[in-house]
């Protein structure tokens, strides 16, 4: 399918879904607890058939964080970008998708490791680089005197 | 029946397939060829680096202690990890000018990536990379250098 | 919304655990692999990362788009000049850069060069992990002349800071063509040997045909990329998907193999070094003149928006994320590193064999430390 | 008093120095009446005994020390290397240079390790292996002790290697250690089968199990010519089974670098690694000498039927030189083997002994004891 399809596609399953035809790739913008729904359904459909995950990308957007999932068909060959936004920055929290694709797991654990957002429905939600003292260094206020050095 | 004769040629199949591994390994232990490693400690003195390779950054002077850095900072702000400290001053020349001149560029080569950035970037064409690759030293203090020589003054004709 | 605390249920079973690394020959590198075991068999893998952990993506962030470059190198340093374009080509397709032949066909043979290098690693490293240590030798032999090619043209071995956005650190050195001819001359006639080394031999045969078998579902679900991935019949080449540099332009297959064991993701290896030599001598004989580098700003500053580049590296496919509000600097990075996404199939695949095939299994993925923690 | 015991015999000798090589039994003999008729019985065997312990100590030493260079050296030609280059001429004093550093080197004592065990471990290895090489014969009249079991002697204390090999994986109190110890002790206790029947079919040839009988048996041709296919298969079935015995070469499981770091040795550290290493060595020796012993005629020379003149040829070569050279053959392809074979699996290592050798052995044993039986071999 084609961009524009694809948007169809995605309108017909979530009207509330903010939908912008991106210079490389169709941008969903889709509130946090109806994603895991539509991912779902973008997974299992035969038309779209997004069985490959590409990955899963954290953001701080400043208020909240923004969580963005690349999504590729083997089938088709087409791509779509989801996009979400935690709805609090003291307590962010997603749903999972570790059930719609196995390779969540570890994108999951580095997002909650280096941004600190939880994923309810993990298998195993821990920290995966750093340990459990350090806080989250991805996001925008993170401080560290010792090993940033700003000239 | 057939699977005594799976049984052999599986045998057979292994045997050779090992054969042709030992054939390769046999050959080069009677003719070697061409001995890759090198002696290295032993060959410094006709060991050639390739003419671009990355081994520290220098700043070439001429044979009257000139060097062609204006000071101007570039390669300081290229620098992705404030490797460079370029350090100047300000002299009066001859005619009577106020001109800023390098007191002192800085070079830490236990932070440089060889990147080359500062290489690249430097418009007067001041720094460059040598060959030398043996970086080893005792005290850490020793791998932050000065790449100007003392009482070295800027080229002619070089803004 | 609101946030679902789970129950940590811990196994009470008593496990015969060892701890694989974080210093271990076959682990090449700090992964540290904490593996439960019953007898011989592997029961249970928990991959431990994080031992270099350098805050790459952080650190992008205060950097300038040039300066990101050598940071790229240092993520998988096997791939590193193809690491280096991801970047380069973002930046460019950001900017609208128009990029002349020249520098696409450079940048494809020394990309291609690189996958050669890095397989020939994997070959010489899987060899010693197999037992067989004459493989290790015979493959950094061969890398050596590839390496010595990079030395001469770009000043660096395996951190090569080759490309820039734009172009081309260098020009390509006046012996450049030529030694790539010769070496792929010399690989070709050497390339019998690794087939009569490892790949033909029955101890090899035996100990990874039919382990770790990944299935296709499987492959793509877990998201394993490159020759992992096309092993077990997973169409992933992003060369041939979303054609950059002069991909576009040669003729060349995409190894695929459906069995998806040890042993042909081995192969995809053995093989995609005979598809990229033969790309390398399409392209070796076409490089136009021309500039290596396109005049750029001296700041370069990305429109804001959000950029997304696909590259194929050695290992699988490698992404950036680029998430520009227009300044100098980047507002945020990502690098979707393949063997980060590759490490996590390992528990899947390598349950219930031996330990023996674990570290077969490990091998066949290819792992570079450095590309996992980031 | 015993140098001059010793210099009194030479003197007696009634050849030129040189001729002791082609026969050493006249060297023996005169060192033995020399003390004899100046000591009492006892004290005479006593320092006999003693003589050939230094002997063999110093044997133990240059043996193990020349095959470590010699192990380094042929898989560095092999691998387009130069190998060891620094300490000596062509780097010949390696490893004289490595024991001086692993003499020197701490024992690290193990915290939770069985301390007795721990450090007993190295010796037995190291006294099997006195034992088994007391036993070979290295030349005509080198012989310390000839038994009339000799051969049956042989395996039945080379096999008791395992037992310091388990002892040292189990004290160490490491996890890699006891899996690679209890993987040697499944491979060396079912290797033990096929070098048994290997040996079983050439004893049948043979007609004795005494060492000196069976190199004697071979004068008129080397057992693996003399037997046709059955000795042969032998004889590749004991190479083999010999390689894993050692646990060298792609049999390495109880080390496996890879998988286990170092295998049972791996908490051990200075002079008692270097026993180990050692027996690994000299293990490898013995293995080869007792091939060349039973299948390439020990320390006969090579003879082809009635070409006198190429047998003379083949005369004045000592046997103690045959001896050397047969057992260096044998090295060399153990080594070959070990640098170019990728490592088994130990449940494949256990299938290509009970699957593959073991009923081909049992099949070949029958079909020698049939030659044998209808005098068709040579």
């Amino acid at each position: 399918m084609d961009k524009t399809q694809l948007g169809e596609f995605v309108k017909s399953v979530n009207p509330d879904a903010a939908i912008v035809e991106g210079k490389q790739y169709p941008e969903v913008t889709v509130a946090d607890t109806e994603l895991h729904s539509l991912a779902k359904k973008l997974r299992e459909s035969e038309d779209t058939w997004f069985d490959f995950l590409v990955c899963i990308t954290g953001v701080d957007y400043g208020d909240v964080f923004g969580v963005i999932y690349h999504l590729r068909s083997s089938k088709h060959g087409h791509m779509i970008v989801l996009k979400t936004k935690t709805s609090e920055r003291a307590k962010p929290v997603l749903n999972s998708v570790c059930d719609i694709w196995n390779t969540a797991e570890f994108h999951e654990r580095e997002v909650y490791d280096l941004l600190g957002v939880k994923f309810n429905h993990h298998p195993d939600l821990r920290r995966l680089f750093l340990d459990s003292s350090w806080g989250f260094p991805l996001r925008k206020d993170y401080v560290d005197d010792i090993n940033i050095v700003s000239k | 029946m057939n699977s005594i004769i799976q049984y052999f040629k599986e045998i057979i199949q292994g045997v050779g397939s090992l054969l042709k591994g030992m054939r390769v390994t046999n050959r080069y232990f009677f003719s070697p060829g061409k001995i890759v490693t090198q002696k290295y400690p032993n060959n410094r003195k006709d060991l050639v680096m390739f003419e671009r390779f990355k081994g520290e950054v220098v700043m070439p002077h001429n044979e009257s202690n000139e060097h062609k850095c204006t000071g101007c900072g570039i390669c300081e702000i290229n620098c992705p990890n404030g490797t460079i400290e370029v350090i100047s001053k300000t002299i009066i020349t001859e005619d009577g000018k106020k001109k800023r001149v390098i007191d002192k560029h800085i070079y830490r080569l236990g932070m440089c990536t060889f990147c080359a950035l500062c290489v690249k970037t430097c418009p007067s064409n001041a720094l460059a990379f040598s060959q030398e690759f043996e970086h080893a030293v005792f005290n850490r203090a020793l791998l932050i250098k000065t790449l100007n020589k003392p009482g070295s003054q800027l080229m002619k004709g070089v803004e | 919304m609101e946030e679902i605390i789970k129950e940590v249920v811990i196994d009470e079973q008593e496990e015969y655990t060892i701890n694989m690394g974080p210093q271990h020959p076959s682990t090449h590198g700090v992964l540290r692999l904490v593996v439960s075991l019953k007898g011989e068999i592997v029961k249970n893998i928990e991959p431990h990362i994080g031992y270099i952990h350098r805050g790459i993506e952080k650190m992008c962030e205060s950097i300038t788009y040039p300066q990101i470059i050598h940071l790229t190198d240092r993520m998988d340093y096997l791939s590193a000049a193809i690491n280096n374009e991801a970047v380069c080509l973002a930046v460019e397709k950001a900017l609208e850069v128009e990029i002349p032949d020249r520098i696409k066909i450079i940048r494809t043979i020394i990309s291609e060069l690189t996958r050669i290098q890095s397989h020939q690693l994997f070959w010489a490293s899987y060899g010693m992990d197999m037992g067989g240590q004459t493989c290790f030798f015979y493959g950094l032999r061969d890398r050596e002349k590839v390496l010595d090619i990079f030395e001469e043209t770009t000043g660096g071995r395996m951190i090569v800071s080759y490309n820039c956005p734009g172009g081309l650190m260098y020009d390509i050195h006046p012996n450049f063509q030529k030694r790539v001819k010769e070496f792929i001359k010399y690989f070709r006639g050497v390339l019998w040997e690794y087939d009569a080394i490892l790949s033909g031999n029955v101890i090899f045969r035996e100990r990874t045909i039919g382990i770790g078998r990944l299935k296709l579902e499987d492959a793509i679900s877990y998201g394993i990329t490159g020759p992992s991935g096309r092993a077990s019949g997973f169409s992933c080449d992003i060369r041939k998907q979303e054609p950059y540099s002069a991909y576009d332009r040669v003729k060349f297959n995409e190894v695929l193999y459906t069995e998806g064991d040890t042993y042909h993701r081995y192969l995809a290896r053995i093989e995609e070094m005979r598809e990229s030599m033969n790309i390398i001598d399409q392209l070796i004989d076409n490089i136009p003149e021309g500039p290596y580098f396109v005049k750029m700003k001296p700041v370069i500053k990305l429109p804001e928006g959000e950029y997304f580049q696909r590259v194929e590296t050695a290992r699988g496919e490698l992404d950036v994320f680029i998430k520009s509000d227009g300044n100098k600097n980047p507002y945020r990075v990502k690098f979707r590193s393949p063997n980060f996404v590759n490490l996590g199939v390992l528990n899947h695949i390598s349950k219930d064999f031996k330990i023996a095939d674990l570290i077969a299994i490990a091998g066949s993925l290819d792992f570079v430390i450095p590309d996992i923690d980031r | 008093m015993l140098l001059n015991t010793i210099s009194n015999a030479l003197s007696t000798l009634s050849e030129p120095w040189w001729k002791i090589f082609y026969d050493f039994s006249s060297l023996t003999q005169a060192i033995d009446e020399g003390l004899r008729s100046s000591l009492s019985p006892f004290w005479a065997v006593t320092i006999e005994m003693l003589i050939i312990g230094v002997v063999f100590l110093l044997f133990y030493a240059l043996i193990g020390l020349f095959l470590v260079i010699a192990e380094r050296k042929v898989c560095a030609f092999i691998q387009n290397r130069l190998g060891p280059n620094r300490i000596g001429p062509y780097g010949l004093f390696q490893t004289i240079a490595d024991l001086v550093k692993l003499l020197f080197k701490e024992l690290i004592p193990i915290k939770n390790a069985d301390g007795f065990l721990f450090n007993l471990a190295p010796y037995i290895v190291i006294i099997v292996n006195f034992m088994v090489l007391a036993a070979l014969p290295y030349g005509k009249g080198l012989h310390a002790i000839d038994f009339n079991i000799g051969i049956f002697y042989v395996i039945a204390v080379s096999s008791m290697s395992v037992i310091g090999v388990l002892l040292a994986g189990w004290s160490s109190n490491s996890k890699y250690s006891l899996i690679g110890a209890m993987r040697s002790g499944a491979q060396i206790v079912s290797y033990e089968l096929s070098i048994g029947l290997a040996i079983i079919t050439v004893v049948v040839l043979a007609g004795s199990m005494q060492l000196s009988e069976i190199v004697e048996a071979q004068r008129t041709g080397w057992f693996i010519f003399k037997g046709h296919v059955p000795a042969f298969l032998a004889f590749i079935i004991y190479i083999i089974a010999g390689t894993a015995e050692t646990n060298r070469g792609p049999f390495d499981m109880a080390e496996a670098e890879s998988e286990l770091t170092a295998g049972y040795h791996t908490e051990y550290s200075g002079i008692k690694f270097a026993f180990f290493y050692l027996a690994e060595y000299i293990n490898m020796f013995i293995v080869a000498a007792v091939a060349a012993t039973l299948f390439l005629g020990g320390w006969m020379p090579f003879h082809v039927g009635n070409w006198e003149g190429f047998n003379r040829i083949m005369d004045f070569i000592p046997p103690f030189f045959w001896f050397f050279g047969k057992t260096f053959f044998v090295i060399y392809l153990i080594m070959l083997f070990k640098w170019t074979f990728p490592r088994l699996r130990i449940d494949q290592l256990l299938t290509l002994e009970w699957k593959y050798l073991l009923p081909i052995n049992l099949v070949n044993v029958l079909i020698m004891a049939f030659l044998v039986l209808m005098g068709w071999h040579f």
